[in-house]
């Protein structure tokens, strides 16, 4: 099979010294004007890129400053009003202003139309729109948390949202409220697009799998978010006006306001992870030069885990007195929601069977993630048993799952399609030892500073705790110096990233050899994508037949 | 409470091991998952690692027996998992007859207990070794949740609402109580401890302090104050039901339905009589928001609970306490 | 959509008189007691000048098959939300066996 | 709304047929959404409308249900000359579209008058000094006397006006939104940029329209109408 017979030099070295193409989006056009009114969907993906980083770097500073006062059973670092109002924002900033945008609006914004051989997305003013409301809905919460902070968790639970807490919830919920609209825009744009912009010859089972789980994420965008987003309007409406909904004082269940809010939030888990695994299923299949397994399977997949994700939400309420019968049922289709995640991680194990598997930076993420999310998928599990949920729950298990799952799961996802794509994005390469030392990193960093987590779960230790018993100190310390190399290791592809943004080696218009319609351009592309529209008359996935390469512009 | 570096939490109650039984389980389901599958990917990519770039593997589509084998097997674990998950659930709901019940309010950012016999704990709670406690559980302001790890239970005490739980401990020993639902400010110190004692300490402890007054006597007390008397009484002139031997029951309502008369409905008909008005009466009495706590609530539910039923010819029924008792 | 398919404005001439019939009779109906019913009528008639509006007004009846498809998955979650939360609110009071 | 061009063919586009589709699938996606963000109203208005059965039949027994019953005719009414402007435009009749759309603007504006009559009845109480009677803004102001209800009867029926307000406001503010985009939609017809050929922004606003039209097609029993009257 694979012996070693063929000669090996690399692809990449042997072409003469590349250069970017003549024309392509970044230097269309100059200036903060060509940017800020720009409608191409390429450069609207950069304008989250830098919106989305700047709120992850901001909600990872919140987070050391959390495990830096955990360091000491006391607190001693910050107080107790201080210490709500950190994880708040950074649970408020991660969820709603870097996970859930993440890698649909960069990556899928700048992809989607590539993918599908299309000129843009179906309605690019509307594209740029949800980039502007996110950015309206982020100075409203940033608001709150400036103007003295916010100290309700990202969870908004009432009545203390509503009756109790007096911080600025009114600010952050309005916005929350106009960020889920960015996320709805969005949503409506991917499927539109897909719907009806396909290259001819681009049949449904023709589509890479990363369409085929955004189609998945933007349903629950669509279907989802206006319920959170009325739920926290009527939150507001209590608070500002007094009117009843949930304060159990004026009459209102607060426990109706938790179905509502998980109505939405459950589901928002894989809003964050499904586009993560749509990226997996790309670099699997690439770095392993081979057609994934089980195309079909990981595809509908997708759906699955869409459909089935609006019916599970009531196992965050396990121990609210929630009805035993309805906990039954919704315990039922939780373990349901699980299967098609298994389906996924077995079919991309098998792709690498009999494959030619590159270590290149953006596989060694699509490991981590296979690793971390199957342990972070497993532990879930353990929170759908019922019996077990009520230990479990409210502590640092459940910290430690969410985060295999959305740290573990979607930012490895995130980091690996931005490498993967960073030359598609810049036209240059990003330094493959850097990259290389920082996912190692990351993935040591990563499970030093959860996988104690679980461990303290399980003894009881509560989640949003500003103080803690002694005994649970080491387990603290370890996970807080877990933290410290995390940080290093996200900070780390921060810097060259940035650096090969200019001196990064010029990369060729498809660096790995990849199949799928975005190789098949420049590298950047232009600013209609495609010289002609591509006409698509072979399966997905062909890594069987020689690669194409891109026709000059 | 332990000390050091524990790694796994004590067990303290019947339920503890029922629940580490699952956990177990489910810590094995997950090891071999995990690392069988981490292992096959490290041995995948050392073995298939690219040796050559012209080297194109050759295609493989799919398998519908694996797809199908890799469904099932993993369903099939969950059946497990869910069917004994439900079965300790279920256990946890469902407290024995015979469960001595406390009274636990809670209040940011304390937890304030009362005991059958009266003896009244803040952040504290003595109960003896080998006997089931009920706990009734209740919030005056936002939501909690009452966590007793070495027990391993928690439910939130709801604003409005009694929610019930249950443990019987089987260890003598000092156990963390938490606050495990975000509460405010200081939620990390709205804890406590659990003291589970030997019966006949237990009944020293019990012994010791000032003389208690039972929830159920300070309800009767309640009771007179208020002069719920003068028209929940026996003679055929009543303007109210009379409360003994309703509590468990169901009961005839004027619309023709019944309700079970739990704590959940007296607690209803104290604070919003006319709501659901028991057959045969008038909804004359006064409503009760705002007048009473939650602790008194509490103790009047404790008192209808303790009466004895009446003398057959009565005709039993639900509470309305009289409109003069208003204040 | 439309273009393929003109409808005549008698047709909605015709609609418009149906739609206010049922109004009326929404209004009528509610005169009546008839016990458990009320709500089941009201929202019938409901449903039935809903389905009209969105047939004829709104061209689904000459649309594409994907169109009824969003509809129909507007509305299905919809029911998944009313129907998921009230199974709690329904069942909250119902007795536990001693099982387990 | 969906990305409708003032009459040719969008760069990204290969025709005006892949343009009308994008157009309409967008539409009914947002249209999808809002059902959705509507429902998560209806959904809190079913829970607390079986939990609190007679506070709301008391609450809905004080709404007017003639003029709600009149708002609906009128509402149906600014649905069905929607639907002509539409029909207008398809078979190119392209004055009757502006006037048929004037015509909706019209029938919009008697709905919200009449609402506004409504609300001013319900909060106008609310200000001043007091006594407040008649006030049923919820609140403290709130007059439960009115509804003869007391104890927790008085804040059931506090739900129900919160819920009210919610639901028909929200629905008010979707028909004030969708005001200045018929306007908009009527300059251009005025102008004549649409044609049997091409003229999904009205299709569009047609649609939304019709949506708007649906919400109060279930508001009105569902609040006025609750318990036989």
């Amino acid at each position: 099979m694979n012996s070693g017979e063929q000669d090996a030099r690399k692809t990449m070295s042997s072409q003469a010294p590349l250069t970017l193409p003549k024309r392509h989006y970044l230097n269309a056009d100059y200036g903060v004007r060509s940017w800020l009114l720009t409608t191409d969907h390429k450069r609207i993906a950069v304008l989250y890129l830098v919106s989305v980083t700047a709120m992850f770097f901001l909600g990872g500073a919140y987070a050391v400053i959390i495990r830096l006062n955990l360091l000491e059973p006391t607190g001693s670092l910050v107080t107790a009003e201080t210490y709500n109002k950190l994880f708040t924002a950074h649970g408020v900033l991660m969820v709603f202003f870097f996970m859930i945008p993440a890698i649909p609006a960069v990556l899928g914004n700048f992809l989607l139309p590539l993918m599908l051989g299309a000129r843009d997305l179906a309605f690019p003013r509307i594209n740029l729109l949800s980039w502007y409301v996110y950015v309206v809905g982020a100075a409203f919460t940033m608001y709150a948390v400036v103007a003295g902070g916010l100290d309700t968790g990202w969870t908004f639970y009432t009545p203390y949202s509503t009756a109790f807490s007096n911080t600025n919830v009114i600010a952050a919920g309005v916005g929350i409220f106009i960020t889920g609209f960015s996320s709805i825009l969005t949503g409506l744009n991917f499927i539109v697009t897909i719907h009806t912009m396909r290259a001819p010859g681009l049949t449904w089972f023709r589509l890479p799998l990363f369409v085929w789980a955004h189609y998945a994420t933007s349903l629950i965008q669509i279907l989802g978010t206006p319920v959170v987003a009325i739920t926290i309007l009527l939150v507001a409406m209590e608070r500002a006006f007094h009117f009843g909904f949930f304060d159990p004082a004026r009459g209102g269940d607060p426990i109706l306001f938790q179905h509502l809010f998980w109505f939405y939030s459950h589901p928002a888990v894989y809003i964050m992870i499904l586009p993560a695994m749509g990226v997996i299923s790309e670099l699997v299949t690439c770095f392993s030069r081979k057609k994934v397994f089980g195309y079909g399977f990981i595809a509908i997949s997708s759906l699955a885990i869409a459909g089935l994700s609006f019916m599970v939400w009531a196992h965050h309420m396990f121990v609210t007195g929630l009805s035993v019968y309805a906990a039954m049922i919704f315990s039922a289709l939780s373990f349901l929601v699980a299967i098609p995640s298994a389906i996924k991680v077995f079919n991309w194990v098998a792709t690498l069977y009999r494959g030619s598997i590159s270590w290149q930076t953006p596989m060694l993420y699509a490991f981590g993630f296979i690793g971390l999310f199957t342990i972070g998928g497993l532990t879930g599990l353990f929170l759908a048993t019922l019996g077990l949920d009520v230990h479990v729950t409210d502590t640092y298990f459940i910290v430690a799952h969410f985060h295999y799952i959305m740290v573990g799961g979607t930012i490895m996802g995130y980091l690996g399609g931005l490498h993967y794509w960073w030359p598609k994005i810049t036209g240059r390469l990003y330094p493959e030892w850097w990259a290389r030392v920082s996912a190692v990193v990351v993935f040591i960093g990563f499970n030093l500073t959860f996988f104690p987590q679980f461990i303290l779960g399980y003894l009881g230790m509560p989640r949003r705790y500003h103080v803690y018993p002694p005994e649970f100190q080491v387990l603290n310390v370890m996970s807080s110096a877990g933290a410290s190399i995390l940080g290093v290791g996200y900070l780390i592809p921060m810097v060259y990233l940035a650096w090969s943004m200019r001196y990064g080696k010029v990369a060729p218009s498809n660096p790995f050899q990849s199949t799928g319609l975005e190789w098949r351009t420049t590298s950047p592309p232009p600013t209609e994508n495609f010289a002609e529209t591509p006409i698509i008359d072979e399966e997905v996935y062909d890594y069987a037949s020689p690669p194409k390469e891109a026709r000059s512009v | 409470m332990p000390t050091g570096f524990p790694l796994f939490p004590e067990q303290a109650s019947t339920l503890a091991s029922e629940v580490d039984g699952l956990y177990l389980y489910l810590v094995a389901v997950t090891f071999v998952f995990s690392v069988g599958i981490a292992a096959v990917l490290v041995y995948f990519a050392i073995r298939y690692r690219r040796r050559s770039e012209s080297y194109r593997p050759e295609e493989i589509h799919g398998s519908l027996l694996l797809e199908v084998v890799w469904s099932v097997i993993p369903l099939g674990l969950c059946v497990v998992m869910f069917v004994w998950g439900a079965q300790v659930f279920f256990h946890m709901n469902r407290p024995p007859d015979d469960a001595m019940t406390v009274t636990v309010v809670g209040k940011r950012w304390m937890w304030k207990v009362q005991h059958p016999t009266g003896q009244r704990e803040i952040n504290e709670l003595h109960v003896p070794v080998g006997k089931p406690v009920k706990i009734m559980l209740t919030s005056e302001d936002v939501i909690h949740s009452f966590f007793i790890p070495a027990f391993r239970m928690k439910k939130d005490a709801i604003p409005g609402r009694y929610n019930v739980v249950w443990f019987e401990p089987t260890k003598a020993g000092t156990y963390h109580l938490f606050c495990a639902e975000y509460c405010g400010t200081e939620h990390s110190k709205m804890i406590g401890r659990v003291v589970v004692l030997e019966p006949d300490a237990y009944q020293m402890w019990l012994a010791g302090g000032p003389v208690p007054v039972s929830p159920a006597a300070a309800g009767e007390r309640l009771f007179t104050e208020r002069n719920c008397a003068t028209c929940h009484r026996a003679d055929s002139g009543a303007r109210g039901p009379v409360l003994g031997g309703i509590f468990g029951k169901r009961i005839a309502l004027q619309n023709g339905e019944t309700v079970m008369a739990d704590e959940a409905y007296i607690r209803e008909s104290i604070l919003s009589p006319a709501a659901r008005i028991v057959a045969g009466y008038q909804p004359i009495m006064p409503p009760y928001q705002g007048q009473l706590t939650e602790e008194q609530l509490l103790q009047l539910i404790a008192y209808i609970q303790s009466l004895s039923p009446p003398p057959a010819g009565t005709a039993p029924a639900s509470p309305t306490p009289s409109p003069g008792a208003a204040q | 959509m439309a273009q393929h398919h003109i409808v005549s404005w008698k047709l909605y001439l015709g609609i418009l008189l149906v739609l206010c019939v049922l109004t009326v009779a929404t209004v009528g109906v509610a005169g009546h007691d008839f016990g458990a019913l009320n709500t089941p009528i009201a929202l019938a008639i409901a449903v039935a000048k809903a389905t009209l509006v969105v047939l004829f007004f709104m061209h689904v009846k000459y649309s594409p098959r994907l169109t009824t498809l969003v509809l129909s998955a507007g509305f299905v979650f919809l029911l998944l939300l009313i129907v998921f939360t009230g199974s709690d609110y329904i069942s909250r009071n119902w007795p536990i066996t001693p099982a387990g | 709304m969906s990305e409708a061009h003032g009459g040719p063919l969008a760069h990204h586009f290969h025709d005006l047929d892949q343009q009308r589709e994008a157009a309409s699938l967008g539409m009914w996606i947002f249209i999808a959404q809002e059902i959705l963000f509507f429902g998560g109203l209806f959904g809190v208005y079913t829970i607390y409308r079986n939990l609190y059965y007679e506070a709301f039949a008391a609450g809905s027994h004080h709404l007017s249900w003639k003029l709600g019953c009149y708002n609906t005719l009128v509402l149906i009414g600014s649905s069905f000359t929607m639907a002509m402007a539409v029909y207008s435009a398809a078979v190119g009749r392209k004055r009757a579209i502006v006037g048929y759309i004037l015509a909706t603007i019209l029938l919009g504006a008697v709905f919200l008058g009449v609402k506004y009559v409504e609300y001013h009845e319900k909060i106008a109480p609310c200000f001043g000094d007091g006594p407040h009677t008649g006030c049923l803004v919820p609140g403290a102001r709130f007059d439960a006397g009115a509804l003869q209800l007391d104890g927790a009867r008085a804040r059931e029926a506090q739900i129900y006006f919160s819920l009210y307000f919610a639901m028909t406001g929200l629905h008010a503010l979707h028909m004030i939104i969708g005001v200045p985009i018929l306007l908009w939609v009527a300059k251009n017809a005025a102008a004549g940029l649409y044609t049997p050929a091409w003229h999904t922004p009205v299709e569009l606003v047609g649609l939304y329209w019709h949506f708007v039209d649906i919400v109060w097609i279930f508001l009105f029993p569902l609040l006025y109408l609750i318990g036989h009257h």
